[in-house]
């Protein structure tokens, strides 16, 4: 287990170069989610067009597991249907999960990223157990976020 | 230079290897690592001679009494006490503030009255005033920070009105290393009348400890920080204060007599250990003071001087590293915090995991410090006894890789 | 007839002679002896992978962590707590008792409120109550015994009236062995509205305890009891109580977030979990509970039984002694108290130490329930799983022994 | 070390027909002192005549060391000075201290029973150190009661 398996240059990208960063002003969802023990932080709003994530915006702070997978979140969900992204934290929560065997989480091995794009560069996470709290924050609050359209 | 570099043997668990390397053991501020003198001894109790303390009429209970209550006289001693009813044994320094802020405060304090706490302070000294504050309608003010992260002591004739009923403070931060004044500061809050708490749970294990050249009125500390067992710690008290203190926990062996609608207390310092104490904890713990005082604190101190000085000059060689502490050895102790460019501290820490180098990251319990230190979290490393120039250089050489992985220029 | 006497190998101190006797402990119900698979376990932490817990970014933190939580999960598992949540780890049995009476009670009693105990209560559930009465106003009452030392349940009816807000009794008496029907006062006090907490610091190393069948609120116990070191216990709660019930102590580990006037707490357990928790002592917990399991509490209980109903009818063969507890063995545990005509007990202690045999002699830290029996004192002899047949003839041995010498006749 | 050397003839005696017992209706001295971690109870009534005790009344309940005691003291100081009683006081405690070594106490070893008289059986109690405070608590009510006087 080499550290570079944790920080493949994708996630480093994205920490230093997080995707739709900011605020919406008339957000149709809306979350904040944080990791009491670590301090990453995290504010969430989605604007929705019928059921489809037409705008995502994040701000907040941590480390860069947990920014750069808010970060490849809102790129992944942006333009999904609500489905689409219910899938998603589906195959990303599978894939996070130390008991889900890797031939399980639905991934496609022979095919790096067909599924979940450049989040599967997560999935070194796995092997550091600690991380994958940080890893999951903007899942735990997209799902948040979720409810608190309905 | 000190070199104790041959006491290491002495602690198992640096034998251990971590994903292949060799441990560094850099988070002593969280918990030290315990000697075998120390697992030995308590392990030897419950072998040997383990029975409840104080009742028992039959030798083994004769027995743990004696060496529990001569682990009370071996802290009071390491911390010169005046006598050792003066130690109340408590789960750690945690309780022990608990014991005061509740004990003393519920029954002096009421509103308009102030607490007077420091920028500084570990949530251990900051949560229990905060929560004995809004039983009793007094208010906290906090003694603020100089720029070299020292406590701006300059401030305290200006907080210090007539309303300050207590002055309580760190005596070593667990962040910045920090040591502050602390018999000046307890000289003046003293005089102007405030009761004074001292929060030593680093300061015992960095430094000497001297409660009666201190001047406080309570210090309180924790075992496990310096080389003893977890579950237990100590407050020493004013003989005449813990005579008046109220209990803070009812139950057995702290009574003198209980009748169905009220009791009476056993003498100190037994009014406070309600219940079957931490017996073979407390034991545990006179044998890290065996240990210590074997060393010497003083030599302790100046060997932490010494591979602190050390360490600053290495990071120094690292223009990304911040550091946030005193420069001058003479202000701090072995407690380094700081922050490797804008790389978020626990990703360092885990690449330095990697390397077999324990540190901490995040706010250390003490949020209102990291907020005023303007970051998020910090980066710290921490000595003890068995910390060596090689742990140093163990850690250089992990920021180093730390930077390679993060590109920091 | 069931024999427990290959588990005696796992207890070193069981070796110890005594006054050139072999050890005759029958003292557990104040403190049980440890197995050697709960000392190597807890030596083992401290040799290969201790530090602090939860807060962590390194291996040996992260291993010290997971051995914590685990242990907290057998200890759920244990009890038969809907989750792991639900488990506090605390200082002890006294400490999970002052918890919930000031964690609960001073936010709801008020004057005029009642808080039933009962005449059989350890001082560790009656004197924070005591001290909560104080503070808030409410009124004690006290559920008395019946002629055969069991709790006298028809008259609750009468004293439960709608002022009673509480209801804490014991499981089991350390004193008399009586053990209540739980579960049916537990309902009658829950449907009248009543909090229900359950002192099972005894009950739960001598019998099977399922907390969802118990039907309490709280159920409090401690560590060094049940084969587990000193400086650990729980506290079992109903998962929307301890959500809503005040932190009993504030510092690290149990916050949200610290702002300099006030903080939010950690989710259920960690608020009640402040500062570094005993964190090798739990492990150990959870060891002893691993022990307790394999030999199944069931065959516990029934061992207690058997070797209870041997010493009672030994007993009886001495006209002299006279025991304070119930002769139904369905209604008691293995806590066996008495008087050996007028000799004192203390004095009976000492001539049966002289033989190696260890046994109590006092109040038992119940003193209005020795009161109540029209005693100073008795003496108390108490099993475990690592006693036999032959350490009851010992005591038998013992009692003649001490007849003669005070010639009783 | 037998137990009959803490047991001794005397001691039971003492213990089973204690003397001087009862209480003073208007005592000179008085002074009530407990063991709470045993459980002994004594209360100590003292009637001077000058500076001679010339009445002793004793009540309190516990065990045989600390009644025995209690009674044995109660024979010893009634009709003396109050210098008297000071020095058995004195001399008592140097005999129940275990750092004092027997030869130091004052006790002639030739003449058992001559400086102290029935007392002297107390010795054995300095090999049970546990039991050393049952045999003191009359003694230290003693010194309360003196005080009290005053
Ligand atoms: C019935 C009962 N309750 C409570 C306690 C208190 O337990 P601890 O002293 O371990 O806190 C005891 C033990 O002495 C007990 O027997
Ligand atoms: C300065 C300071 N005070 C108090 C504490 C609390 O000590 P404990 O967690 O052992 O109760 C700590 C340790 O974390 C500390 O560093």
């Amino acid at each position: 287990m080499s550290i570079e398996e944790l920080y493949r240059d994708v996630i480093l990208d994205h920490n230093r170069n997080p995707r739709n960063r900011g605020t919406l002003d008339h957000p149709d969802a809306h979350a904040e989610g944080n990791n009491p023990l670590c301090g990453d932080e995290l504010t969430l709003d989605l604007l929705f067009d019928g059921d489809r994530v037409t705008e995502v915006a994040i701000q907040g702070q941590g480390c860069s597991i947990s920014q750069s997978s808010a970060s490849m979140m809102s790129q992944a969900i942006k333009g999904r249907t609500l489905d689409e992204v219910r899938n998603l934290i589906a195959t990303f929560k599978a894939m996070m999960d130390i008991e889900t065997a890797p031939s399980q989480t639905g991934l496609d091995p022979d095919r790096p990223g067909a599924v979940l794009g450049d989040l599967e560069a997560l999935q070194g996470v796995r092997k550091f157990p600690v991380r994958i709290k940080c890893a999951n924050l903007a899942w735990t609050t997209l799902e948040e976020a979720l409810k608190s359209r309905q | 230079m000190i070199d104790f570099s041959h006491l290491r043997q002495d602690f198992p668990v640096l034998q251990r290897r971590i994903h292949g390397k060799p441990l560094v053991f850099l988070d002593s501020a969280a918990s030290s690592q315990k000697p075998t003198q120390v697992l030995d001894v308590m392990d030897a109790v419950y072998r040997t001679y383990y029975a409840n303390v104080h009742r028992g009429a039959y030798l083994l209970s004769e027995e743990s009494t004696t060496a529990y209550e001569e682990a009370r006289g071996k802290v009071a001693r390491f911390i010169n006490a005046g006598s050792r009813s003066e130690v109340v044994f408590t789960r750690g320094a945690t309780t022990a503030l608990n014991m005061v802020a509740f004990g003393w405060g519920m029954d002096h304090l009421s509103a308009g009255d102030k607490i007077m706490l420091t920028m500084m302070e570990h949530h251990a000294n900051m949560v229990p005033w905060q929560l004995v504050a809004r039983r009793t309608g007094a208010e906290l003010v906090y003694l603020p920070m100089t720029g070299d992260y020292r406590l701006d002591v300059d401030r305290i004739p200006e907080l210090l009105d007539e309303r300050v009923k207590v002055v309580s403070f760190t005596g070593m931060s667990n962040v910045t290393g920090t040591m502050p004044p602390v018999a000046e500061i307890a000289k003046v809050a003293r005089d102007h009348g405030a009761l004074v708490v001292v929060d030593a749970a680093q300061l015992v294990t960095h430094a000497p400890v001297d409660v009666q050249e201190l001047g406080a009125d309570f210090v309180a500390f924790s075992g496990h920080k310096m080389l003893g067992p977890t579950g237990i710690g100590a407050l020493w008290g004013r003989p005449s204060l813990l005579e008046e203190m109220e209990p803070f926990e009812g139950g057995g062996e702290m009574i003198s007599d209980v009748q169905l609608n009220g009791s009476t207390w056993a003498p100190v310092p037994h009014k406070f250990e309600a219940g079957t104490p931490p017996i073979v904890e407390a034991i545990g713990l006179g044998a890290a003071v065996d240990y210590l005082e074997k060393i010497g604190m003083e030599l302790v101190r100046r060997h932490e001087q010494e591979l602190t000085g050390y360490a600053l000059d290495r990071l120094a060689e690292l223009p990304a590293v911040r550091v946030f502490g005193p420069a001058d050895l003479e202000h701090r102790g072995g407690v380094i915090s700081f922050a490797l460019g804008d790389v978020h501290p626990h990703d360092v820490a885990t690449i330095l995991d990697q390397e077999g180098i324990a540190v901490r990251a995040g706010h250390h319990c003490a949020k209102p410090l990291t907020r005023a230190l303007g970051v998020p979290a910090t980066v710290r490393a921490s000595f003890q006894v068995y910390n060596t120039r090689q742990d140093v250089d163990a850690l250089f050489a992990g920021l180093r890789r730390a930077e390679e992985v993060f590109r920091v220029d």
